[in-house]
């Protein structure tokens, strides 16, 4: 499983002038069926970076990720036309838990944050949990799968730093005007750490626990090179995340803070 | 009862970190500590920060891995953070280090000489840039060199970690003992070896080859800590391939005073150091052995 | 669709028995070409009887076993008897011969030269007596000797096989094509290794170590091929740890022209060989790959 | 599977003045558990060889074989003593049918090549077969196994070459008397290749199929080395055999002529 399997791009959608998925044919036995919070290693026979699964069909046999265009690896994804094909290993890491039965769940996505966000609100719903989900972009045209979700049944609270689609804000804003005026049970954050880490400390003044997903600089992804580990607890983004819980971010006291660079010199945020 | 000593420093027992796993910072170094590690390697660094080759860096093969992470660094000023924190209360602390030459190696040694235990020399790393690595190792004066530098720059005990990839390694570890190694560290990862991918025809690795490890490399391992042990007089540590207490007792009786443990981490965590510890207790309780020592070198005897 | 030619000899198909696996009577070699084999090698003979080592003389290893068979041969005489018994009209039949220098294998050459398609020198085993094999092949000077005698003394075609246990194959392998062989055959058996019980502390095998062979060791064949396919002219026979077509596209990938098959046949008897050439022409229809000579070598394409 | 097991003697039966069975602790799971004509490689640290097993209970966990002194490695055999080690590996090579139910067996043992046959037609008698067992050896003393099978309910014929148990004669004699006043459907056959060989005209004379065991000389016993391979067929004895058909067996070509040395040169029987 450790090896990638070469696969010809079945599909490619553009959901945003920057953002496009990416779906492929994938065999959907046993670990292989990912879960929401899971990652890929896509290996582009140039480089290998990890990307969320945003998407699934396991009747069809179907994967798909979600890509931002940021630099060259991202915009060598971009070029690409259906029928090319990109190696991929996985699926690694652990996920979001979406065992959550009649739970008020707040989703909260940032940018291309809201890949696995989506992954995750469609899985939670079929499990009859009950999902607002916060949509945040810069700009209206970068809002991600806010309709995709809308038609499953989530609520869509969509917002953008330059206010084009009503709200003007971030998502902190958003989401704390939402929370002094509904309950939630449970809170799933994905986005830039510059966000999530104002939202932690929002969603824990008002005591709602949750799971936040995470990004560092990956290698290996399969838990033994050590580089995407975290102080000060040492987890492995890779092993032990992506995703965590609110009790385990408070023990990450990087987060928010710094990440680790190709040679592992720390980069503050 | 699995207390021993290497180089003259006490370790709570005979099982550390290999270089290069879970070794780029002192919380994953602690973490491998608290989970029951008698010692630490870190992930060796050098003077200079290095990114070390694009992804992927490893792939899976049979019976393990290939690597060619490239010996990324974040230079031994960052470094000297992450060992400043690492706790050596419950454990020791090794630092691995590299360069191109035997100034930097001594450089490097010297600014970290205070914060570590030991210091171990990887002039062995297969997949190295020209004039790193292997391409030190692979050679009798030059690692005669490195390491004699090393010793005079420092005054803590130093290991020099050599490579598998030779026509005759315990050429390579005598130069090493002649250097002033207290100890030798058998074996870097092997080969290298590569793979290829049957659709596009491109070697997986962006290095195109790396180091092979894991439980596939063990039967190597073994035999050359058993030739080196035949050779030299100094202590060794057995590394390569070890997921099992029963791996350990072969690196021990093979010759090894300790042995460290790197890909099997992958299999199942940090715990692997705990379970381990008491799978090894047990067997020596039921043994005829009282202490690990007692067990070094217990395959040559007649 | 598999046709293909090793050296100027015409190949029903790429795939060949190794050296030592089944290759003691011509019966087994027969039941091999039976099989599918496009050629069989048989196990190396000498100019004198050998009995080899006493038993143990293999044991499994993660990914595939060592062994030290140490060179049992009836000697040239009695091999003449199989080697005039292989059936070389449903495969090629190549003759694996051994001997302490050039003067011996120049003589067992030339006794069998005319009994079989190629000869293949064995200048690697890694478990040898003292003289022999790998003694020889990590010797640049001594292969280029071996193989400059057989060359004289025969008209037919000769590869040189050689071992991965060197610090850089390539040097070696220049010394072979410099000596005048026509092919090279990569990789021996690996290491060697060492396997220790842990309950009396003996190495298993009596002869202490063995060469490694079966899947685990494919990565270090593979990158053999790779280095001395950028380096040398003459086609390169790949072989260690395949099992399956895909492995045998790597071999092709990485240069090789031909690929011999060994421990794998543990798994699955000589049925491997129909397997898996129907499954690399399954492969090769639905490729762009025309022929097999069209794979040589994909790897290293820009 | 293929590494030895060490592993205590747990009990030492002298079964005549060469004969001694060594009985030992066997985890009786899946592939492990052997069937009567597959064999064992048996270590005494110094040289390793293979040895059929002769008795096994699959509910006590044990296991057995049985080793005739003849030269230096069975004599260290007989020189251990119980609570001593030896290594083990195996069970290797296929077996002999004994799914025989109603069918009326004529299995024959020479000297140590009784040791099969016990285990043999203890499974048989199990399967409700009719086991008659012609048991043969040089002299009376020297008889294995007569007495343990009578009592578990075969017709037990003896013979020796000395005429010393009262039939004197060789098995091929006393086959011979046997298939000419009584009717068998299938015979089971182990001994020297002097032995089998005229026993199996004698047979094939009377239309009996069956099954024969042989020994080679062998070094790994798991099918690579390729020194047990039989003329013409290439058939390894440690994979495809030891146990033959009498339809394979008329394939053999070397059955009872040669068999090969430690380096592989022939030697005539
Ligand atoms: C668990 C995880 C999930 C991710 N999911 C997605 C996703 O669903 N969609 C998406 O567009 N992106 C995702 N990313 C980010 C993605 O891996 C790349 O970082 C991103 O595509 C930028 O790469 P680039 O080469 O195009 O840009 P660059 O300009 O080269 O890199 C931009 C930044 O990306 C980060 N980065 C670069 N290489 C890596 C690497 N090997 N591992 C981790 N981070 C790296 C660094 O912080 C770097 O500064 C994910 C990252 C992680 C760790
Ligand atoms: C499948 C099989 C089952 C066997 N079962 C039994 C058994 O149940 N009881 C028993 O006493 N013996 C059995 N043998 C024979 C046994 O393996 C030894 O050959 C025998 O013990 C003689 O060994 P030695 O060293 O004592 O005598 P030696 O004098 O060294 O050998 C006597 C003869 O044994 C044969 N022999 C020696 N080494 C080997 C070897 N590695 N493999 C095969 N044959 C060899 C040779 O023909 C040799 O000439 C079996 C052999 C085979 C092949
Ligand atoms: C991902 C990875 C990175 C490694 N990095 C280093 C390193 O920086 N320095 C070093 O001396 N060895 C390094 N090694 C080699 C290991 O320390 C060890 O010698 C080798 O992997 C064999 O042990 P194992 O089979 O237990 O992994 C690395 C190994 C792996 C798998
Ligand atoms: C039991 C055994 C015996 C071997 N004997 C020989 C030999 O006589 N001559 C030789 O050149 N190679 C010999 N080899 C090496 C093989 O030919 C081959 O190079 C090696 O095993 C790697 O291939 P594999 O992994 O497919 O087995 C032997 C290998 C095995 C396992
Ligand atoms: S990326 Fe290597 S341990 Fe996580
Ligand atoms: S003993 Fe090696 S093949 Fe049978």
């Amino acid at each position: 499983m450790n090896v990638p399997q070469v696969i010809e791009i079945k599909k490619i959608i553009e959901e945003t002038p920057t953002i496009k998925t990416f779906i492929f044919d994938w065999t959907m036995v046993g670990e292989n069926i990912p879960y929401p919070g899971q990652f890929i290693m896509v290996w582009n026979f140039n480089d290998e970076k990890p990307m969320s699964i945003s998407y699934i069909d396991v009747a069809k046999g179907e994967l798909g990720i979600t890509v931002k265009k940021v630099g060259k690896f991202s915009e060598n994804l971009h070029s690409l036309k259906e029928g090319e094909k990109l190696g991929l290993r996985g699926p690694y890491g652990n996920g979001f838990d979406t065992d959550l039965r009649d739970i008020r769940v707040l989703a909260i996505g940032g940018g291309v944050g809201m890949a696995p966000i989506a992954f995750f609100t469609e899985e939670a719903l079929k499990n009859k949990a009950q999902v607002d989900v916060v949509c945040a972009a810069q700009t209206k045209s970068e809002l991600l799968f806010d309709k995709r979700l809308e038609a499953r049944g989530a609520n869509v609270y969509t917002c953008t730093d330059d206010g084009s689609c009503g709200f003007k804000g971030f998502a902190t804003h958003r989401v704390l005007e939402l929370i002094e005026h509904k309950e939630y049970d449970w809170a799933v954050v994905c986005g830039p750490e510059v966000m999530m880490r104002p939202l932690y400390g929002s969603l824990e003044t008002h005591m709602i626990d949750g799971e936040y997903s995470m990004e560092r600089y990956m290698k290996c992804a399969i838990g033994v090179c050590g580089h995407c580990c975290v102080d000060n607890t040492g987890w492995r983004i890779c092993a032990e995340g992506p995703v965590f819980s609110s009790d385990q971010i408070s023990e990450i006291v990087e987060f928010g803070k710094y990440h680790r660079t190709a040679s592992g010199l720390r980069e503050y945020f | 009862m699995l207390k021993t000593q290497l180089c003259g420093i006490k370790l709570k027992n005979p099982l550390m970190l290999a270089a290069g796993v879970l070794g780029s910072h002192a919380s994953s170094l602690n973490w491998i500590l608290k989970s029951g590690a008698g010692a630490v390697v870190s992930k060796s660094f050098s003077k200079e920060p290095n990114d070390g080759y694009r992804n992927p860096t490893t792939v899976a093969v049979e019976g393990g891995i290939i690597n060619a992470i490239g010996l990324s660094s974040p230079g031994v000023e960052a470094f000297i953070d992450e060992l400043e924190s690492v706790n050596r209360i419950i454990g020791k602390s090794i630092a691995s280090i590299y360069g191109a030459n035997p100034e930097e190696f001594a450089y490097v040694a010297g600014k970290v000489e205070d914060l570590v235990d030991i210091i171990e020399l990887n002039v062995s790393c297969p997949h190295a840039m020209e004039g790193y690595g292997a391409s030190i190792g692979q050679n009798p004066e030059l690692t005669r060199n490195v390491v004699k530098a090393v010793k005079e720059a420092v005054d803590i005990p130093i290991l020099a970690k050599l490579t598998p990839n030779v026509t005759d390694i315990l050429e390579i570890a005598v130069a090493a003992e002649e250097g002033g190694a207290d100890g030798l560290t058998l074996i870097n990862s092997l080969g290298p070896g590569m793979k290829i991918d049957i659709v596009t025809g491109n070697p997986i690795l962006a290095n195109k080859f790396g180091g092979m490890s894991g439980p596939a490399i063990k039967p190597i391992a073994v035999r050359c800590v058993y030739d080196v042990y035949e050779g030299t007089e100094i202590p060794i540590v057995g590394v390569g391939g070890i997921r099992n207490y029963t791996d350990v007792i072969e690196f021990l009786y093979a010759g090894a005073s300790a042995v460290q443990i790197g890909t099997s981490i992958m299999y199942e965590g940090p715990e692997i150091f705990g379970r381990i510890t008491s799978d090894l207790e047990d067997f020596i309780e039921e043994s005829e052995f009282n202490s690990i020592s007692d067990m070094v070198g217990f395959a040559h005897k007649e």
